[in-house]
């Protein structure tokens, strides 16, 4: 029985629902506050609910908050999100101002991301648009008819001018020299 | 001796445990816990797959404020008993009536409305509204095409995937549970309609652009629809447009009598490249050359204008006959 | 005052170790036998594999690096420049393309991978810097022609 | 040898109608320029130039034509953002890692754009394209912590083992629109205004 399941599983950022496309959707949906009334280390969680959770829910109206006083047990925060996935969260001995903290990142996640290792930083469906590079993008379509061993095609490449060629070239030059001024002079 | 021995063996032991009540007594995990939590897996497994339960019936569930929260994740504003007709399932109405009779209740209140009506005006505003989106985003595609593009948007499978991914999964009153992706696709539309009632079809709209017709983002219109015989296609289109008569050439090829044969085929139409394609044999290259320029033709390629989700689609030219 | 008899005194084994071995089991839960059950071989190991994956993060930077140095190499070498005289090029022109970009260009964008190269020679045969007569080895098959230089 | 670029005439030989074009217009700009510093004089310099010039004014009016026509498709663009540089498309997702302050449902618009491209033509930015040419218009979908990662370090035998524990903070971005927004004008204005953008 393969245990790769309590490992830690690996993919590449999505959005859900193409957030953002059209319009930017909270993906958080309910929060739920546990806590115990009279035990310390329950203190950050009972502040938070006391200074801020009324602000916190009437900024955010699209997230529904529950509260569930539980004796002698610790405080937690679960996250549920739209995609289905659930965060659990022990703010144990934490106080207020972390617990805020906390609870932004639930709000501004778009699922329990803890448990995704990401394989790469960016995402695209349409990676190429002037066509991906193939084998055949640079070969000239009369290449393909070619059969090999061609003359041409077995030159050595940059070979130096041997020096017949470059007595060869100047002896043309001047040739060439010698017409222009040839015809200069029956011009004139 | 062994007396001796044994007086300070106590006083050895008295000595840590008298240390340990000095010191605040740290609490560790009890010796009972982990059997006590593998026994409770262990019958857990033992009983087998449970069915999922509702998460409507936690403690913590509160009907109306899960509604409110969600008509303000969407930032559209609703009229909540309109929304919670809309989310009511015809045949879990039904059962609410047998129920409510059999306790004596009057037969005057026992209205519980369905979302039926709400589902068939959403139906209708989402497929005007598609229709006339994929006019504006793909003029050249032939109406077959757009027709296919606008099936695929209103499948039941992509409408329970929006629906779920809206949360509407926990709120829905349906008999069973989890519910059939038809509940979840009816329950999207009846949300539509109940949107257009209650803050107009011009919300309607967006909410449908926003939600429906971004699924289309990045998609390769290929997968949606692709045209059955290619070839026989791009010869009518040339015909019509008088491009002169098809004619496929081999561009280039590699491994030629291989298990890996790679063909490179070009469809040019009176010496004008139409489109390439790639194959295992001539007759696959040539199929995939047609879709190519079938493709450049009705600009359904990857690199055609992206379709643009910020824009106002006045209600005018989308009919609502 | 606590009377202590014997009978209570018998064992007093402390907090549970279960806990603190499942942390070392869960990370060793796909090993090979022994090293998954037994605590004491599965420790070796997991502290061998956290050395590595630390280790890891850091060569994977490196590798990438290099994968994408061959990459853009290869795409260069197509037109006839080499490296270096692609990169001092396209400094030259201030251009501040890094590895990643030019190789992706090189693999999904060939068009503008190609404006790319030609900057780069026409900037490196401006400046004269040395090797830019070399022809490449492919000439006429691959894409020389297609700058179609003199 | 013409020192002319020749990615300004068709590049693929063989005849695909799709144009291929390179607006390298302010490469050459600065190029003739310094060309004219270590050219002999014997070569007529003004002609050298006013060819150019000619030939960027093509290449621009094929651009804003194609663009005018809505026909240039697709865009991407290379984008510097956070020390990284991202290849962007419209629609697409990238990850910004570290401390970042926008938050969720902010509305941005990336402006270090090195590079812009379609399927007929490229503008390449040296180092960067100019401020408002091409709006990258994105926003902000997530904001949350890496999976934990274990920083692990033990010498044998000699009682040395530190592990620490760590998730940093990484934002996603959706690229939601890439367009041109002023047509494109040669090298005229290239070279007036070369205002210093402040990063």
């Amino acid at each position: 029985m393969s245990n790769s399941h309590l490992f830690l599983k690996s993919g590449f950022p999505r959005a859900p629902l193409q957030n953002g496309v059209g319009r930017y959707v909270c993906q958080l949906q309910r929060l739920t506050l546990k806590f115990c009334k009279n035990n310390g280390s329950s203190r950050g969680m009972r502040d938070f609910i006391e200074n801020h959770l009324v602000d916190f829910a009437k900024e955010n109206p699209g997230i529904v908050v529950y509260v569930k006083p539980r004796r002698h047990r610790a405080p937690v925060l679960v996250g549920e999100y739209l995609n289905g996935d659930r965060e659990w969260l022990s703010v144990r001995n934490s106080t207020q101002t972390e617990i805020s903290k906390w609870i932004d990142l639930l709000k501004t996640q778009n699922g329990s991301s803890s448990s995704l290792r990401l394989r790469k930083m960016w995402h695209t469906d349409v990676p190429s648009i002037q066509g991906p590079w193939t084998p055949f993008l640079l070969r000239s379509p009369d290449a393909h008819n070619q059969t090999y061993p061609t003359s041409e095609a077995s030159q050595p490449l940059d070979v130096p001018q041997t020096a017949t060629e470059k007595l060869i070239e100047l002896f043309k030059q001047q040739q060439l020299e010698a017409d222009t001024v040839l015809e200069q002079k029956r011009a004139e | 001796m062994s007396l001796l021995r044994s007086i300070a063996g106590v006083i050895a032991l008295a000595r840590p445990i008298n240390s340990a009540t000095t010191v605040q007594t740290r609490r560790h995990f009890k010796r009972w816990v982990s059997p006590t939590l593998r026994e409770l897996a262990h019958r857990v497994k033992k009983q087998g797959v449970q069915k999922p339960e509702p998460r409507s019936g936690f403690v913590e569930w509160n009907y109306r404020s899960e509604l409110f929260a969600f008509g303000k994740r969407l930032n559209e504003d609703f009229q909540l008993p309109l929304l919670q007709t809309a989310f009511t399932q015809r045949t879990y109405a039904h059962q609410e009536q047998e129920r409510q009779r059999k306790l004596g209740i009057a037969e005057a209140d026992l209205q519980m409305g369905d979302n039926s009506q709400l589902a068939t005006k959403g139906v209708h505003i989402a497929k005007a509204y598609i229709e006339a989106y994929l006019q504006n985003a793909l003029p050249k595609v032939p109406p077959v095409g757009q027709q296919a593009i606008a099936s695929y948007l209103l499948s039941t499978e992509t409408l329970a995937h929006v629906c779920t991914h809206l949360g509407a999964k926990e709120l829905i009153f349906s008999t069973e549970y989890p519910p059939s992706s038809e509940t979840l696709a009816q329950t999207l539309h009846a949300i539509i309609g109940a949107l257009s009632d209650s803050s107009g079809v011009e919300r309607a709209f967006l909410f449908v652009r926003d939600f429906i017709c971004t699924q289309l983002n990045q998609k390769d219109l290929l997968e949606i629809w692709t045209p059955e015989q290619p070839l026989q296609l791009l010869g009518e289109i040339c015909t019509q447009k008088k491009l002169g008569e098809p004619e496929p050439r081999l561009l280039g090829d590699c491994g030629k009598n291989t298990v890996l044969a790679a063909y490179h085929v070009g469809i040019y139409a009176n010496r004008q490249l139409l489109g390439k394609g790639f194959g295992e044999d001539l007759q696959m290259a040539t199929e995939t050359a047609a879709i190519d320029a079938l493709q450049t033709l009705f600009e359904m390629h990857d690199d055609r204008q992206p379709f643009d989700f910020r824009l106002q689609l006045e209600a005018k030219n989308v009919r609502l006959d | 005052m606590v009377f202590l008899n014997i009978p209570l005194l018998v064992r007093a084994r402390g907090p549970d170790e279960f806990w603190r071995k499942r942390r070392i089991f869960k990370l060793a839960a796909h090993y090979r036998s022994r090293t998954r059950n037994v605590y004491s071989f599965a420790i070796r190991s997991v502290h061998r594999a956290l050395a590595y994956a630390t280790t890891g993060r850091k060569l994977k930077k490196l590798d990438m690096a290099q994968l994408w140095t061959t990459r853009v190499e290869a795409g260069c070498q197509q037109y006839g420049v080499a490296l270096d005289t692609f990169k001092e090029g396209l400094a030259r022109s201030d251009i501040q393309l890094n590895k990643k970009m030019l190789s992706d260009l090189a693999i999904w964008e060939p068009r503008s991978f190609e404006a790319l190269v030609n900057i780069s020679r026409e900037r490196a045969a401006v400046e004269g810097l040395p090797d830019i007569k070399r022809r490449s080895a492919f000439n006429q098959v691959y894409g020389l022609s297609n700058l179609k230089l003199d | 040898m013409s020192l002319l670029a020749q990615s300004m005439r068709q590049v693929l030989r063989h005849t695909t109608q799709r144009a291929t074009l390179n607006g390298a217009m302010r490469a050459l700009s600065i190029n003739q320029k310094l060309q004219q510093q270590n050219k002999p004089a014997t070569i007529d310099v003004a002609a050298i130039a006013k060819e150019h010039q000619q030939e960027c004014q093509t290449v621009c009016e094929r651009i804003n034509q194609q663009v005018a026509k809505s026909e240039q498709g697709r865009l991407f663009a290379v984008v510097h953002l956070c020390g990284k540089q991202f290849k962007v498309t419209p629609g697409d997702i990238i990850l910004v890692e570290g401390y970042w302050p926008p938050t969720t449902g902010d509305e941005i618009s990336l402006d270090k754009v090195l590079l812009a491209g379609a399927r007929d033509f490229t503008l390449i930015g040296r180092p960067m394209l100019d401020a408002g040419l091409v709006m990258v218009k994105a926003t902000i979908i997530e904001k949350t912590l890496t999976h934990t990662k274990t920083h692990f370090k033990k010498k044998r035998r000699k009682q040395y083992m530190r592990i620490n524990f760590q998730r940093s903070p990484n934002t996603m971005i959706r690229i939601n629109s890439i367009e041109l927004t002023r047509p494109l004008d040669g090298m005229a204005e290239a070279e007036a205004e070369h205002s210093i953008r402040l990063f």
